[in-house]
């Protein structure tokens, strides 16, 4: 008998954690990490909606996010490697040649 | 029973989420990660959606987390430093943060009422399997999706290789 | 065919001035003087013909010219019109006359000059203009004659335009001048706000037709005309320019400001007297101003030293007593001034001129003397101009004068016994420094150098510096025509020629109070005797006294000197603060200040909000996502809330 | 036709482009390792025409419902279909010397630009909201590794992790949107959700799930406030990538915007209206004004890209058939000028970009008169000169805005456009200026035929659209009528809500 | 086809295909020059053909030339161009000083000639288009255009470092009042459904605009001040002097004065009669502020070029005077003294431009003494100055005289007053320009003339200055000729913003006659009214 949208703030909790996460994090890949947390997130919502309407598209956008998520990781993680090779740190505090 | 479910699996989560924000080792991130996605695993099955429960173990957990450990390791990321790059992140990022998490949730509870509540277990009435359904769906009204992904992750493995070849 | 006539009168002189003054450069001095001789010879026969149309039994009053237009808008339209009447008929004479006789003259006294053509050109515009002037039919057309006469007198004042003191002479004169014509300017407006017309027929008839209208914006109109007339006749507060403008050569000062230009403004009052008679106010406002500059010039004119200053400060005396007697309504007296003073006034700048060439060019009276010995004709001719503008009877200033004088003392002005007084005076000032002009020149030590190097500013004459010769004929003859001139010009009966233009006006004294008018002029005569008596006794008698007494009272000797003054107040009141203000305030404050530092305000606060929106972009990967972050809050609140 | 032929023809150019990406991908490896892969450049070029006219094959064939409803092809998409092809053939035009000497993964560089390509056509046909997302990724992921495809430099791999991180965050908000939105009506298809809408018992929940969607897609249109991005990316991405990611992304994601805003929350319009209004106006604002300062000349076209997306978000706010059209007809003139400009930034400041900042450009026009003509043109359409396709586009932008009352708004993006005057004109007067510094950064000698094309292709366009406006003008006025009322035809899955299931469910 | 219906059209593309060949000509010897001559000459001969042709008889109101076509669809916007008595001289002006700008810059223009003929060309195609267009958008198009090519002559051939500066600061002074213009401008088709601008007259003279007053109100100021800026009108003349002192001859010769004001004339006067006649007290004070304000600055100026820019700023302020006089004859001479303005400052700037070709320098401080070296050039520079300060027989005194006629016959609240400050303008003006005179031509040789060896006029430059010169004379001899036409398009302006204006006695100047006629009395001060005491 749990409410819905219990389900909902926890998301809300998640997503808004990865916010803070990336927000709080130096490393790129924690950084994309909290990407995922946020992924997750909406996942969860997505999943507790499709209870809800009885529909299982919901759950198949999860499936979509997960593929989704998984080709970010390669290209991300290829893109995080890329910097790594050129700057020598995994920082973002000092990735910031271009500004102003 | 199901509240039950909900609040340590949920707790669980929210803990691991916090751990993954308050760890200096990428590597105990990503193991908190990995913790918040098995819970959510719970709650996914908790739902009704048990393939979702599974895929959720087995690829994000499984394939996309240990990518992640991979790169932790191939780069041999130590703990990060604190620092000082960026007062915005504090002075209007966490605000925003918190103000996102607070309008989502007034969103959520003025809604409430009108959302209802979750019964534990399949919500399909008519038995019929989870996957069963989903694989229905996936390969009828949503065949389009489904074959457009492998483009993108032809591009995806394009990327990865154009990027992480090293320049001769 | 008059009416042809009076197209061809101006015509003629442009011709003059478009062929010397394209063509004069290459044309040989002979050719130049030919071209301008005969540019103005021809108006003055045209003239000549006029006269017998216009005189004897029967003749027309008027003649008029009509042409095309000139500006026509919808409701509005000013023709090229030219009329004459007899008013216009004895300006023409005497523009015409004089004009050609200082033209010959001009040959001889200009003949070694650099730009000759360049000098006859500019002298057949001014004729052009002239006549334009007192041929005019309307406001607008006696406007462009006005103006064109400054802009001649300007180009010939600064003929020597390599000293800045001609320059600026010529641009002081222009400018003065257009102060005068802001007047003239604001009464046309006004008179075709009233009238709808600028033509002289249609405006003074449709004030004879409304005898309610009195003073009000006629004395507006009337004022303003002052104004104008104030500049271009040299009165006071406009008359500074005169006295500089006697940097040109000397027949231009004698024709231009002498005999004719500046006697347009009483020309024009004369030619405006349907106006002015409306007008009380502004009679009075003449008369007053008349009086007080024949007066103030005559103080001034009293210790100058330089010939041609002297009598230049007598011309705006002069045309004070025309001013004057315009004032009183006595146009008739007022033109016949005008026209014995054109001649007698001529006179004695040509001879003046000849004084000068005679002397290579020197003009300050301290350094002549005894020179009635060196050169006769110059002296003859000179005396005869001397005696006429001291009013000494039976010569042609005394009459002119006398009438003035007359009609002042029985005008139905207020302060008109005030104002004869005043004039008389200034008939014995006129007398005793016309005089002592006289004597220092002619009479006396010879305190020139004989072989005198070129200097003043006449002082192109050095090719032929030798000695004290006298003039040739060319330049004598002339003089000597208008010696005969100022000898019997008083004998000329003008009043009965002009009465059908001024019938109106000549009202009051035609009754005719012969005793007085008889014993007004012994006085007048006294006075001028008095005046030559004291110039005799200061200047020939005890040679040194004038000294002494300039001595005695040296501070009121060094303020006529100095000409009261006015030019240094006219710099520190007006121009001076003018030219600080518009630099400070002007330029400084609002051209640099406001409109120019609102564009820049602008610019900076575009600036400095630039800046602020780059320090967003610190380049740190957190903070945009804070700043997106908070955007995305921010969109929340505005759609969750924003209703 | 038989059943097939509507799934056939209604994605036959992203087939095309599909295929020929595959096929550059196969070449590649065949190709000896040192050979020029100019080859697959035309190859590239030559499958974005095919595909260009398949486009226009489609514009015969009426609206087309395919794939269950996933799919609409009806003027709307068609025409953003030919703009992204028309961007992508530009750029490849201009690129396919890009990287003569540098040998970095041309082959790979033409097709993922294929690729991409082909997931901005999907997202502008597609009516369901997880093809969007899926063709979003598509362009994105292809869009966030070109970006860094110049690894060597270390601008260039901050670009593409600053794009990468911060994109994936915007599409998270972007996904929570769709989720919400999925939870407000049952449905994730565009028609479906504004049918359910209808009848929605959660509005707060819909106008929250717009919220984070606009959130997700004013990331990709570098609308302020979430414009940060951009000019950092701009800056350190390769001048040709630039000039497709500034315009053909932006294009495709405007084109979903449009969808999601006019087709799927029409009756929400006065509640979105507000929104778009104010990110217009600071969108404006901000890019402006963040641009008179810049002088890398890459960086204040970022910032020049952000203040055009703020025009064009102005045309949200007009009436619907209005908007859609005019908006359309801006996306198209600002593709067509921004490409252009960027095509001739590639040409002048070459692969290593020594020339970047305004001090370099100094006197230019002395030294290559026509690019920098050509260069002035675009520059004068973007500030909005008459006889270009950038004053018309503004134009109809303001007009549709004043027409629904957006005085202010209209008020705002005009002053705007004089205050952007200063800074491209400050480029221009550099590019005018008599006397050159000494030391000129050397400039290649020559622009290459195929680049000319391609130069002369965008100028030809931007003129085209400012002087004869008139062909476009009825193709983007028939793909508002498509967008507004055929897309009704879409077949609507009904989304009912189960009873509630407290009580029954527990047995 | 008939020439009438394409003349227009073909006037104003003429100079845009020239501009096309000499971009494709070689940029060798002086091919350029005599390239951009023919060019302009020919335009110049072609718009002699709408004076040859213009039906003097047309009923006010209507537009002759006339050629209208589709354009866009959507908005309806129309190819629709004709002129007017207004706008006939203005047309036939801008291709006289057309090739004139040529010969002036035949040798002071050395490098990158290209460039700088095909922008003059481009300018002109801006000015005619300026001049012909009837619809909205079409005129707005030109307008903004018009913008360009003048910018960048300024930032490539401006004279000092400053130049990217004056050019940026001219363009965008004008550029952003014309953003509100704009918004004005699509308003107005929202509100009457077109952008031809006789059918939005004649909605105006009908039903009016819109009944929502104060937004017309608005609208019209957003017109106005688009065009004040342009012209400039004190104190919105911030560009002018910079941008003066910046331009070469040929580009300053068209830069300020005419496009604004006919732009007035033509647009904020047909499409916003009632609002003209309210702000007409404000700008008439600004006008009259200008003339004088203009002329005392231009007083203290030692640079020629910042003295001949607030001197164009004086003269536009008696313009600005004179058409906001809402009577015949200010009008008329408001639209005569355009012409007049456009000429007298083209010559004065040309003149400039020669001395600065001997000298290398516009600073007066260098000069003096040159009368006696260069006797056609101060002749030709007196005679300008004549023209300038309104001589009479010169051009201009017709124009300032019918303007200050207008002005004192207006009803405007103190029109007296404003009247006798613009009057005053005749004396600073001469003041400013004798002083000029004086300081570049009379007195000792100065520094530039001893250093620098000059020369007098040569063919070429007899050649642009003579026209000008006989113009003058003939223009204040002949007015009716040109005013001729004119008159058939200024009192139509004024009948129609007085009737439109509410609360006014309608007041057209002068009564049926000439002769006296006392009901002109209520426009008078009561100061100045038939007194009845003595």
């Amino acid at each position: 008998m749990v409410p819905i949208s219990y389900y909902l703030i926890l998301a809300a909790v998640l997503f808004s954690v990865g916010v803070a996460s990336f927000l709080i994090k130096r490393n790129i890949i924690t950084i994309f990490m909290s990407i995922e947390l946020m992924l997750n997130a909406v996942n969860l919502t997505f999943v507790a909606f499709a209870h809800m309407w009885h529909q299982v598209q919901g759950q198949i956008f999860v499936f979509f996010v997960m593929v989704v998520a998984a080709a970010e990781a390669a290209v991300g993680l290829a893109i995080i490697i890329a910097i790594f090779r050129t700057r020598q740190t995994l920082n973002v505090d000092q990735i910031n040649l271009m500004k102003l | 029973m199901d509240l039950a479910l909900f609040l340590i699996f949920g707790g669980l989560a929210v803990a691991a989420a916090l751990n993954l924000l308050l760890q200096r080792h990428p590597i105990n991130s990503a193991l908190s990660l990995v913790v918040v996605m098995m819970s959510l695993a719970v709650l996914y099955w908790s739902l009704g959606a048990e393939f979702l429960a599974a895929a959720q173990v087995i690829v994000y957990s499984g394939a996309i987390m240990v990518l992640f450990v991979f790169t932790i390791m191939l780069l041999n990321a130590g703990e990060e430093e604190r620092t000082h790059g960026s007062r915005a992140a504090y002075i209007v990022g966490f605000p925003g943060a918190a103000a996102i998490f607070c309008l989502l949730s007034f969103v959520f509870l003025t809604e409430g009422k009108a959302l209802g509540t979750v019964s534990l277990g399949g919500y399909l009435d008519n038995a019929a399997n989870n996957i069963a359904e989903i694989s229905h769906v996936l390969f009828t009204s949503l065949l389009l999706p489904f074959e457009v992904t492998s483009v993108l992750i032809l591009v995806a493995i394009l990327g990865a290789v154009v990027l992480a070849r090293k320049e001769q | 065919m008059p009416e042809t006539c009076l197209w061809l009168i101006p015509i003629l002189p442009f011709t003059g001035f478009l062929l010397n003054g394209t063509l004069g450069r290459r044309l040989p001095r002979a050719a130049v003087t030919g071209i301008a001789w005969l540019f103005t010879l021809l108006p003055a026969l045209l003239v000549a013909y006029l006269w017998t149309v216009m005189t004897g039994a029967g003749a027309p009053e008027v003649i008029r010219a009509v042409g095309g237009p000139w500006i026509a808008v919808t409701g509005f339209a000013v023709n090229f019109a030219f009329t004459v009447d007899h008013l216009t008929l004895i300006m023409l004479s005497v523009v015409t006359g004089v004009g050609f006789l200082i033209h010959i003259y001009s040959a001889g006294y200009m003949a070694h000059e650099e730009g000759y053509w360049r000098f006859f050109a500019y002298l057949n515009l001014f004729m052009f203009f002239m006549l334009v002037l007192v041929l005019a039919e309307s406001f607008l057309l006696l406007f462009v004659g006005w103006e064109g006469v400054g802009l001649a007198s300007y180009l010939l004042i600064g003929f020597y335009f390599k000293k800045d003191s001609a320059a600026n002479a010529g641009k002081k004169a222009f400018i003065v001048n257009r102060i005068g014509d802001f007047g003239f300017l604001l009464a046309m407006f006004l008179t075709v706000a009233h009238f709808g017309t600028l033509n002289f027929t249609e405006v003074f008839a449709s004030i004879s037709q409304h005898p309610e209208w009195q003073g009000g914006f006629l004395t507006a109109i009337a004022l303003l005309l002052v104004l104008g007339a104030t500049g271009k006749s040299a009165q006071i507060p406009l008359y500074v320019w005169l006295p500089d403008a006697m940097e040109g050569p000397t027949p231009v000062s004698a024709l231009i400001h002498a005999a004719t230009m500046v006697t347009a403004g009483i020309y024009m009052v004369a030619r405006c007297h349907t106006l002015f008679d409306r007008s009380p106010e502004a009679l009075g406002v003449v008369a007053i101003i008349g009086a007080a500059t024949a007066i103030f010039a005559a103080c001034i004119g009293m210790v100058q030293q330089d010939i041609k200053r002297v009598l230049a400060y007598s011309t705006v005396s002069q045309l004070g007593y025309m001013f004057l007697a315009c004032g009183v309504g006595a146009y008739t007296a007022g033109i016949f001034h005008l026209m014995t003073h054109a001649f007698f006034k001529a006179l004695l700048f040509l001879s003046a001129g000849s004084v000068i060439h005679a002397l290579s060019g020197e003009q300050d009276m301290r350094k002549m003397g005894g020179l009635r010995k060196r050169i006769p004709v110059t002296f003859w001719t000179m005396t005869m101009g001397v005696i006429a503008i001291a009013g000494i009877p039976p010569w042609a200033g005394f009459f002119s004068k006398d009438e003035i004088l007359y009609r002042t003392f029985t005008s139905d002005n207020p302060i008109g016994k005030l104002l004869w007084l005043v004039g008389l005076v200034t008939a014995g000032m006129t007398s005793f420094y016309m005089f002592r002009l006289w004597f220092k020149t002619f009479f006396g030590q010879e305190r020139f150098e004989e072989h005198a190097d070129a200097h003043g500013h006449d002082a192109h004459h050095d090719s032929h510096a030798h000695g004290v010769h006298e003039s040739p004929v060319i330049m004598t003859l002339p003089l000597a025509v208008l010696a005969l001139l100022s000898i019997g010009g008083g004998w000329l009966p003008v009043e009965r020629f002009l009465e059908p233009v001024f019938a109106t006006a000549g009202h009051a004294a035609e009754a005719g109070n012969s005793g007085m008018e008889i014993t007004l002029a012994v006085v007048s005569v006294v006075v001028a005797l008095i005046g030559l008596l004291t110039a005799y006794v200061l200047y020939v008698k005890n040679p040194g006294s004038s000294t002494a007494l300039a001595e005695k009272f040296k501070p009121v000797h060094r303020l006529l000197e100095n000409k009261f003054y006015i030019d240094e107040l006219y710099h520190t009141v007006i121009v001076l603060p003018l030219v600080v203000l518009t630099r400070i305030f002007l330029q400084g404050l609002v051209d640099f200040g406001l409109v120019d530092g609102s564009g820049k305000l602008a610019g900076a606060t575009a600036r400095g909000l630039s800046t602020l929106t780059r320090r967003i972009q610190s380049g740190n990967i957190r903070s945009y996502a804070g700043w997106l972050a908070l955007g995305a809050a921010a969109v929340l609140i505005v759609m969750i809330f924003g209703h | 036709m038989n059943s097939m032929s509507p799934n056939l023809y209604a994605l036959l150019p992203e087939y095309i482009l599909t295929l020929t990406g595959v096929l550059v991908m196969l070449l590649e490896p065949v190709l000896p390792a040192s050979s020029s892969r100019k080859s697959l450049g035309w190859l590239a070029i030559v499958g974005t025409l095919l595909s260009a006219g398949a486009s226009l094959f489609q514009l015969g064939l009426g609206s087309i419902v395919a794939f269950s409803g996933n799919i609409l092809v009806d003027r709307f998409s068609i025409f953003f279909h030919l703009l992204i092809a028309a961007v992508v053939l530009v750029t490849l035009l201009g690129s396919l010397d890009y990287f003569h000497g540098h040998a970095s993964h041309a082959g790979e560089y033409f097709a993922l630009a294929l690729f991409g390509a082909v997931g901005m056509m999907l997202m502008t046909c597609s009516v369901e909201l997880l093809m969007v997302f899926v063709g979003l990724e598509i362009s994105s992921i292809s869009t966030y590794i070109m970006a860094g495809f110049r690894k060597g430099q270390a601008t260039g791999s901050e670009a593409s992790i600053k794009y990468f991180l911060l994109g994936s965050f915007a599409t998270a908000f972007f996904l929570y949107g769709i989720a919400l939105a999925f939870g407000a009506t049952g449905s994730t298809s565009i028609a479906s959700i504004a049918a359910g809408l209808a009848t929605t018992t959660t509005p707060t929940l819909a106008i929250t799930a717009l919220a984070l969607m606009i959130i997700g897609l004013g990331f990709k249109v570098s609308a302020a406030p979430f414009h940060v991005w951009t000019p950092d990316v701009y800056q350190g991405a390769p001048a040709p990538i630039v000039g497709l990611m500034s315009t053909a992304p932006k294009a495709a994601a405007f084109a979903v915007l449009l969808r999601i805003t006019f087709s799927g929350f029409p009756g929400m319009q006065s509640r979105w209206n507000v929104l778009l209004w104010g990110l217009a106006a600071l969108s404006m604002c901000i890019g402006n004004i963040g641009a008179l300062l810049q002088r890398d000349v890459k960086r204040m076209l970022a910032y020049s890209s952000i203040a055009h997306a703020g025009y064009l978000l102005a045309a949200f706010t007009a009436v619907p058939g209005d908007g859609i059209a005019t908006a359309c007809f801006y996306t198209a003139t600002y593709a067509a000028m921004n490409v252009g400009a960027f095509a001739i930034i590639t040409q002048i400041a070459g692969y290593s970009e020594n020339v970047r900042t305004i001090d370099d450009y100094t006197g230019l026009a002395q030294r290559r008169p026509v690019l920098s003509a050509l260069l002035a043109f675009f520059l004068l359409s973007l500030i909005g000169i008459p006889f270009t396709g950038g004053f018309f586009g503004k134009f109809l932008v303001f007009s549709a805005a004043l027409h629904a009352g957006n005085v202010w708004l209209a008020v705002i993006g005009l002053l705007n456009s004089g205050v952007a005057c200063f800074y491209y004109l400050r480029l221009l007067a550099a590019l005018y200026t008599r006397t050159a510094p000494d030391e000129v950064p050397e400039t290649p000698a020559t622009v290459s035929a195929p680049a000319g094309l391609g130069l002369a292709i965008a100028a030809l366009a931007t003129l085209l659209l400012g002087i004869l406006p008139g062909p476009v003008l009825n193709l983007v006025h028939g793909a508002a009528f498509d967008s507004l009322v055929t897309a009704r035809r879409v077949p609507v899955a009904p989304a009912a809500r189960p009873v509630p299931l407290s009580d029954s469910a527990i047995r | 086809m008939n020439l009438d219906q394409s003349i227009l059209t073909l006037i104003t593309f003429l100079p845009l295909v020239g501009a096309v060949v000499l971009a494709l000509l070689p940029d060798r010897g002086r091919i350029m020059q005599w390239a951009a001559l023919a060019i302009t000459l020919v335009t110049f001969l072609l718009t002699l053909h709408l004076p040859a042709h213009f039906d003097y008889a047309a009923t006010a109101g209507s537009f002759q030339f006339v050629a209208d076509h589709a354009w866009i669809p959507i908005p309806p916007i129309r190819y629709h161009v004709g002129i007017d008595g207004l706008a006939m001289w203005l047309i036939v002006l801008t291709g006289l000083l057309a090739p004139l700008g040529v010969l002036m810059s035949w040798n002071a223009i050395g490098e990158r000639k290209k460039l700088f003929y095909i922008l003059l060309l481009l300018q002109q195609v801006a000015m005619y288009g300026i001049f012909i267009s009837l619809d909205l958008f079409l005129y707005y198009a030109f307008w903004e255009l018009s913008l360009v090519p003048m910018t960048i002559l300024i930032a490539t051939f401006g004279r000092t470092k400053d130049r990217r500066r004056a050019a940026i600061k001219y363009f965008l002074y004008a550029f952003i009042p014309s953003a509100l213009l704009l918004v004005a401008m699509i308003w107005v088709y929202f509100h009457t459904g077109t952008f031809d601008l006789p059918r939005i007259t004649e909605i105006v003279a009908t039903r009016g605009i819109s009944p929502n007053s104060a937004a017309v109100w608005l609208a019209s100021l957003a017109f106005l001040a688009a065009f004040a800026v342009k012209i400039p009108i004190f104190p919105l003349h911030g560009w002018l002097s910079d941008a003066i002192f910046e331009a070469p001859t040929a580009a300053v010769m068209v830069l300020a004065g005419k496009t604004g004001l006919y732009s007035i004339l033509r647009f904020s006067f047909s499409l916003f009669p009632a609002e003209s006649h309210r702000i007409a007290p404000l700008m008439i004070a600004l006008g009259a502020i200008g003339i004088v304000y203009g002329a005392l600055i231009a007083l203290v100026q030692n640079d020629l070029k910042r003295l001949a820019a607030y001197a164009t700023l004086g003269h536009l302020g008696f313009i600005v005077l004179g058409i906001f006089t809402f009577t015949i004859s200010g009008m008329d001479g408001g639209i005569y003294q355009i012409l007049n303005e456009s000429l007298g400052g083209a010559a004065l700037f040309m003149l400039m431009g020669l001395l600065y070709e001997r000298y290398q320098t516009y600073d007066m401080r260098q000069y003096g003494g040159l009368a006696a070296q260069l006797p056609w050039v101060v002749t030709m520079y007196v005679i300008t100055t004549l023209s300038v300060i309104g001589l009479p027989m010169l051009n201009s005194f017709v124009g300032e005289f019918l303007i200050l006629t207008g002005s004192m016959q207006s009803t405007v609240n103190n029109h007296v007053l404003w009247t006798v400050l613009a009057t005053t303008g005749v004396i600073f003006s001469a003041a400013y320009m004798l002083v000029l005179i004086q300081r570049v031509f009379y007195g000792e040789l100065g520094r530039a003339p001893r250093s620098v060896q000059g020369w007098d006029l040569d063919l070429r430059e007899h050649l642009a200055l003579w026209p000008m010169v006989i113009l003058f004379l003939v223009m204040g001899v002949a007015s009716p000729f040109w005013m001729r036409a004119i008159d058939t398009a200024g009192p139509g302006i004024v009948s129609r913003i007085t009737q439109s204006a509410p609360n006014v006695t309608q007041n057209n100047g002068y009564g049926a006659g000439a002769q006296a006629n006392h009901n002109m009395q209520p426009n008078v001060p009561t100061w100045l009214r038939n007194g009845t005491s003595r």
